[in-house]
Parts: structure tokens; C-alpha cells; sequence
């Protein structure tokens, strides 16, 4: 399953909850305002820090251009995407789920 | 409740989720979740509801949005069972972190823990998460 | 393969249908099918053919128009969601109807992915 | 007491014009008053005649325009948020007019209290 | 000043931002989902212990009704007021600021 | 960016704060806000801004929200000086949580801690928050 997050994770619960769900094989990507999750540094950089080793956590790149926040500099283990990479990853993935 | 029926639409047999993560009356999400399940009911799938997070406050007993002029939903969620909807899931997390049990729920229930919960949900075909 | 998108929010206000605009061009691009886009609660209100934003800023219904016309995409509006939010047949952009919430669980069902955006 | 008030979402999507409508009521029936309502963001939907909510829910636009011919509230919609999101007059309902942003400024600077709602 | 806080403290970090920044003087009220943070015996009790046994926190009686929250369980010290009681806040507290 | 000029607008003159708590571009609130306070500057107010929480990310560097066909108004930010809008409050405590410091803004500010920022709030006769 892929599980997206829109909402920064400064300001909501929603990547923490959608950690929580993540299971064994779920993969998450961060959009919109939920690219801050992917800040090097952050509190959110330790809860995701599990399944970003494992390859498994994603953010998407022109949301994080937008914002100001270089690609290159993200946390350990996210992998950048752009959105023919989100869609390859709902195919890849799916069925998805939106954590709004 | 609903806009249309679809009593002759056949085909394949899907498993549907809705989930449901926000409180009710903040916004509309919660109401409208429930509109489309009372909908998805009339495609015979294999629907489930899923309330975690604050969206266990929805199940609330005692609720009367009347007093706000608003519509007074929960009710409804009773009605579920005529329509064969019978699979309700409540997280045990989501109800202790909001001081409830399965007590204060307007309907009878399945809880099930957290990692039961991701399980229940990777297991679907299709998920709609208000 | 199918897709099928669900936008819950209205434009402007939040980015949820930029992504979703977003999203389904790249679907399209990489040659994928998009039959189907639902357009319910504040959605709705990426349909109506009054809006008329600043010369500077992307037009978001015009968008939505011409990618329906362009790859013969159903997009499809509430009509619970849309009455309560005066989006008519009178106002509405070219290539979007009024139907019922059927319409939503049936790309469900049919579609290989349903794809949510929202708040 | 002079109260402005400022709506920032639309209606039945957020509570917030349901909030700002029943404040408004129990400070007018506290005897305040309230000169104008700002409506601005998402906040412009509220202004639509056209919409048609069902007959066992509450109308909330029709409840602005009774409650400002009533009590004389100038209900203020801000000109750029609503031509991009398809407000104009021809489907204001009574009581409502479009106007700029400094029409927000000041009510912000004359009234004794500005009250937010928003999301 | 009279702050209002709209959302829940389970999901958004406005509770806990907003009684960071309620100084000496400031007061208080819980609307609309932010009345959840009244409930006794959460994580919010123990954030609002502190102003609420001073008397500075309200939580609007409407919406806890709305929401199934019995007015007379709500956290100790939390005020419960009507939409006359939120008017006469702003007259005595105002300006106010919605921590939207 | 402003709809209207009101410059011959003459009255008392207030202490107005513009609270700025999300992000840019997720919603359209950061642009909004900004869009009032410039046209504030017509009514020669006692103007200020303050950025906590999420709202810092308004004035990040580096953005370019043309690359998803949005308007990329942080470089207005910068026209605020020529509008005679000098008062720009940034909360420390904010600004380290998200790992961030004075160097990574687009305009000079004022660095608060969160003591100060409620100071300031409580100083005010209008507030309003976005």
C-alpha cells in the first residue's frame, strides 16, 4: 500500500499516525506541506528513520523545491521522487491511501 | 440519505475501506464519509469502516449537533447494520489516548490494536480515507 | 493501467487540486488511463466557469478543461455537495457534469487505483 | 460594543461560518454591534445565491442575508478571492456586495473588536 | 488578550502553541473540535492544568454538546460558557486571536 | 498585488499584528496574509508581523513555487521595507525545531523567544491570524 502525507509533521499528527500503519511493506511518500517530514535534523527525521533505511519512505521533489527545501539535503534514506515517480509508486504500490 | 441507487450495477466483488481520522461537525469530512458508504452499500462490495485517531470521536454517544443548527449524523451510523454494513473497526489506541472505551459508542464494534489495524488496511482493494 | 481521482477540496484554497492536476497529467504522460475524476465536498467548486483568476496565477478550472477535452476525462461533480454550494448547470465549466455519489464508488470498483486528494 | 468579523472558509465545508454566525447572533441579542462581516479566502462561498442545501439542513447563506437585512451588517466580500473563485454578482445573494481588502482594514481599525474564524 | 483554539489537541500542535504563548494575562476558549481539549484525563488535562486552575480557560458548551461531551465532566477549573458567554470574553479579553 | 488604494484614509492609528502560523503553498492563507498587510500599509498603521510554528517556512529561502504552476510570492517579502513595513518577528524556538536559523530567511528579522513573541501579542489592539 502506498500511504501519502500532506501536512507537515510540525504542525499535525499525521505522519506519526501514518507511521503507526505503515506495517511491514507499506510505503510512504510526503507531499504538499508534508515534505517538511523529510527536514534532516527534525523530530520527524527519528520517527521515519526506520523505514527510510529500508528504502521505504519517499518525497515528492517539486513540492519540496517549491518550498525552498534542497533536495540534496534531505534526511538519510528518503528518496526523492517527481510525479510520474508518485505514480509509478501508486503502480507499483497501490491501493493508496491519503492520510488528510 | 442517498442520491441515486445502483441496485442493478454487477461485477467484481472489492474490498472498500473507508477511514476515518477526523472528528465530527469540524468539518464535513466525517458526515460525507458516511454518505458514501451508505452509497457503496447498493454495489454488494465487501465494505469495511476503519475509526482511528479522532475519528473515533465520531461514534460518540450522546452527541446532538442540533443545538449548533447542524445536522445530527451519528444516529445514522446505527442504521448501518440494514444495510449489511457490519464490519466497524475502532482502534484501542485512538479510544485510550481520548480517555473512552467501546462503551461509548453509539454502535457495537470490533476493537482491534494498532497493528491489527495497519493489517486490516493493507488488506484492501480500494481505500477512501476522509 | 486505470485511474481513478477523488478531489475533496476546492481550488485555490488548498493544493489538493494542483496535486491532483499534477498527478493525473503525469498518469496521462506516462500512458496510463485517467476515465474518471470525482469532484465532491468543496471540490465541487473546481467546476464552476465563473472563476476568473489574476492574469499572473494558473487557471485552474480552464486547466481542468482542457485535459478533460484533450484525453476524454469524465469529470464528474456531486450533486449533494454541489447543490449546497450553488454549483449548477448554469455555472458549470466545459466538460464537467452533475451526478450522483454511484459514480464515485463505481471508479472505485472499475479503476486499478482510486487516488485521493483532500485537506 | 463594534464588532468586525472575519470569515476565512466556506460554508458546510468548516464550522467556521456556522461558529461566526451564531457569535454574531448572541452578540447582537447582547446588544453590540456588528457593522460588518469581511468575507475573505474560501470564505466568498458564502456568498453564492445559487446554493440549494436540502430541506432538513440549516441554510447558511440565506441566514447571512436575513440576519444583515435585519440588523443593517454590511456584508463585505473581498473582490480577489472571489473572482478566482467564481463569486461575482450575478449570483450574490441579497445583502452581500464586493468590494477590496481595505474594506477588512477598516473595520479592523474602526471597530472596538475584530473576531476570526477560520480553519 | 482572549485566544481561541478551533482544532483538536490530538491532532494539531494549536492547543500546545497557543498555551505556550498565553503569558500572564491571557485567556483561553476551546471551540468547535478544539473543544475535545476539555476532556479529563487526556494529555491536554495536564498541559491546561496550570491557567485552568487560575481561572483563564473556557471551552464553548455548544460544541461540547454537538461533540457528546457531557459539560459536566470536562477537565477541573475549564469553564464552560454559551455563545453570550463568548461574546462577553471578547468585550472583557479581547482583542482576540484565532489560533487557526 | 493590492485591490484598491485607500490613502486618503486618515483615523487613529492602531497597533495591528499579522500572525502567520502555516506553511506556504499547502494552503493559500501564507499568500493571503500577505496580500492585508501590504494593503495595510495604506492606512498608515502601526504595522507588524510575526512568524511562529509552520510559519517561519513563509520565509525560507530558495523557493520556487513556479514549479507547480503556483505563484512564488516570497520574494515579496522583500518589497515590505519599501511599504514602510519594518516589524518582522521570528520565533528562535520555532526556527529550531525545524532546524533553521536567521541565515536561511529571505529578509532581515527580529529573532524572538517564545516569551518575548507573547509580549508582543499582548501589546497588540488587532490581531489577525492566518
Amino acid at each position: 500500500m502506498l500511504h501519502t502525507v500532506n501536512k507537515s509533521p510540525l504542525q499535525t499528527n499525521d505522519l506519526a499516525s501514518c507511521l503507526g500503519h505503515l506495517g511491514t511493506d507499506g510505503r510512504l511518500l510526503m507531499i504538499e506541506d508534508g515534505v517538511y517530514g523529510a527536514l534532516s535534523g527534525t523530530e520527524a527525521t527519528r520517527q521515519l528513520a526506520g523505514p527510510a533505511g529500508e528504502g521505504r519512505v519517499y518525497v515528492l521533489g517539486p513540492d519540496l523545491e517549491a518550498r525552498g527545501v534542497d533536495a540534496g539535503t534531505v534526511a538519510d534514506g528518503v528518496q526523492v521522487v517527481d510525479y510520474a515517480g508518485f505514480v509509478q509508486l501508486v503502480v507499483d504500490h497501490g491501493p493508496h491511501q491519503a492520510w488528510v | 440519505m442517498s442520491d441515486e441507487f445502483e441496485d442493478d450495477f454487477s461485477g467484481e466483488i472489492k474490498r472498500f475501506m473507508f477511514v476515518n481520522r477526523k472528528a465530527p461537525h469540524g468539518t464535513i469530512y466525517a458526515l460525507e464519509s458516511l454518505e458514501v458508504v451508505l452509497i457503496s452499500a447498493a454495489f454488494d462490495q465487501d465494505v469495511s469502516l476503519a475509526f482511528l485517531d479522532d475519528g473515533v470521536f465520531q461514534l460518540r454517544k450522546g452527541q446532538n449537533a442540533n443545538v449548533l443548527e447542524m445536522k445530527n449524523f451519528a444516529p445514522t451510523y446505527r442504521a448501518l447494520e440494514g444495510y449489511d454494513i457490519e464490519k466497524l473497526y475502532v482502534e484501542r489506541e485512538s479510544l485510550e489516548a481520548r480517555g473512552m472505551t467501546a462503551d461509548d459508542l453509539v454502535v457495537p464494534v470490533e476493537v482491534v490494536d494498532r497493528a491489527r489495524m495497519a493489517e486490516l488496511m493493507a488488506d484492501q482493494d480500494v481505500v477512501m480515507s476522509f | 493501467m486505470q485511474f481513478g481521482i477523488l478531489i475533496n477540496e476546492g481550488p485555490y484554497q488548498h493544493q489538493a487540486s494542483d496535486s491532483a492536476y499534477l498527478f493525473t497529467k503525469a498518469a496521462l504522460e506516462q500512458g496510463h488511463e485517467v476515465p474518471r475524476i470525482f469532484f465532491y465536498m468543496d471540490g465541487v467548486n473546481n467546476a464552476t466557469r465563473l472563476q476568473e483568476p489574476q492574469q499572473d496565477d494558473r487557471n485552474i478550472v480552464r486547466r481542468w478543461s482542457q485535459l478533460a477535452e484533450t484525453h476524454g476525462i469524465d469529470l464528474v461533480v456531486c450533486v449533494a455537495a454541489a447543490l449546497r454550494r450553488g454549483i449548477k448547470d448554469e455555472v458549470l465549466a466545459p466538460g464537467f457534469r452533475i451526478s450522483g455519489l454511484g459514480q464515485l464508488v463505481e471508479i472505485g470498483i472499475q479503476a486499478d487505483r482510486l487516488v485521493t486528494f483532500g485537506d
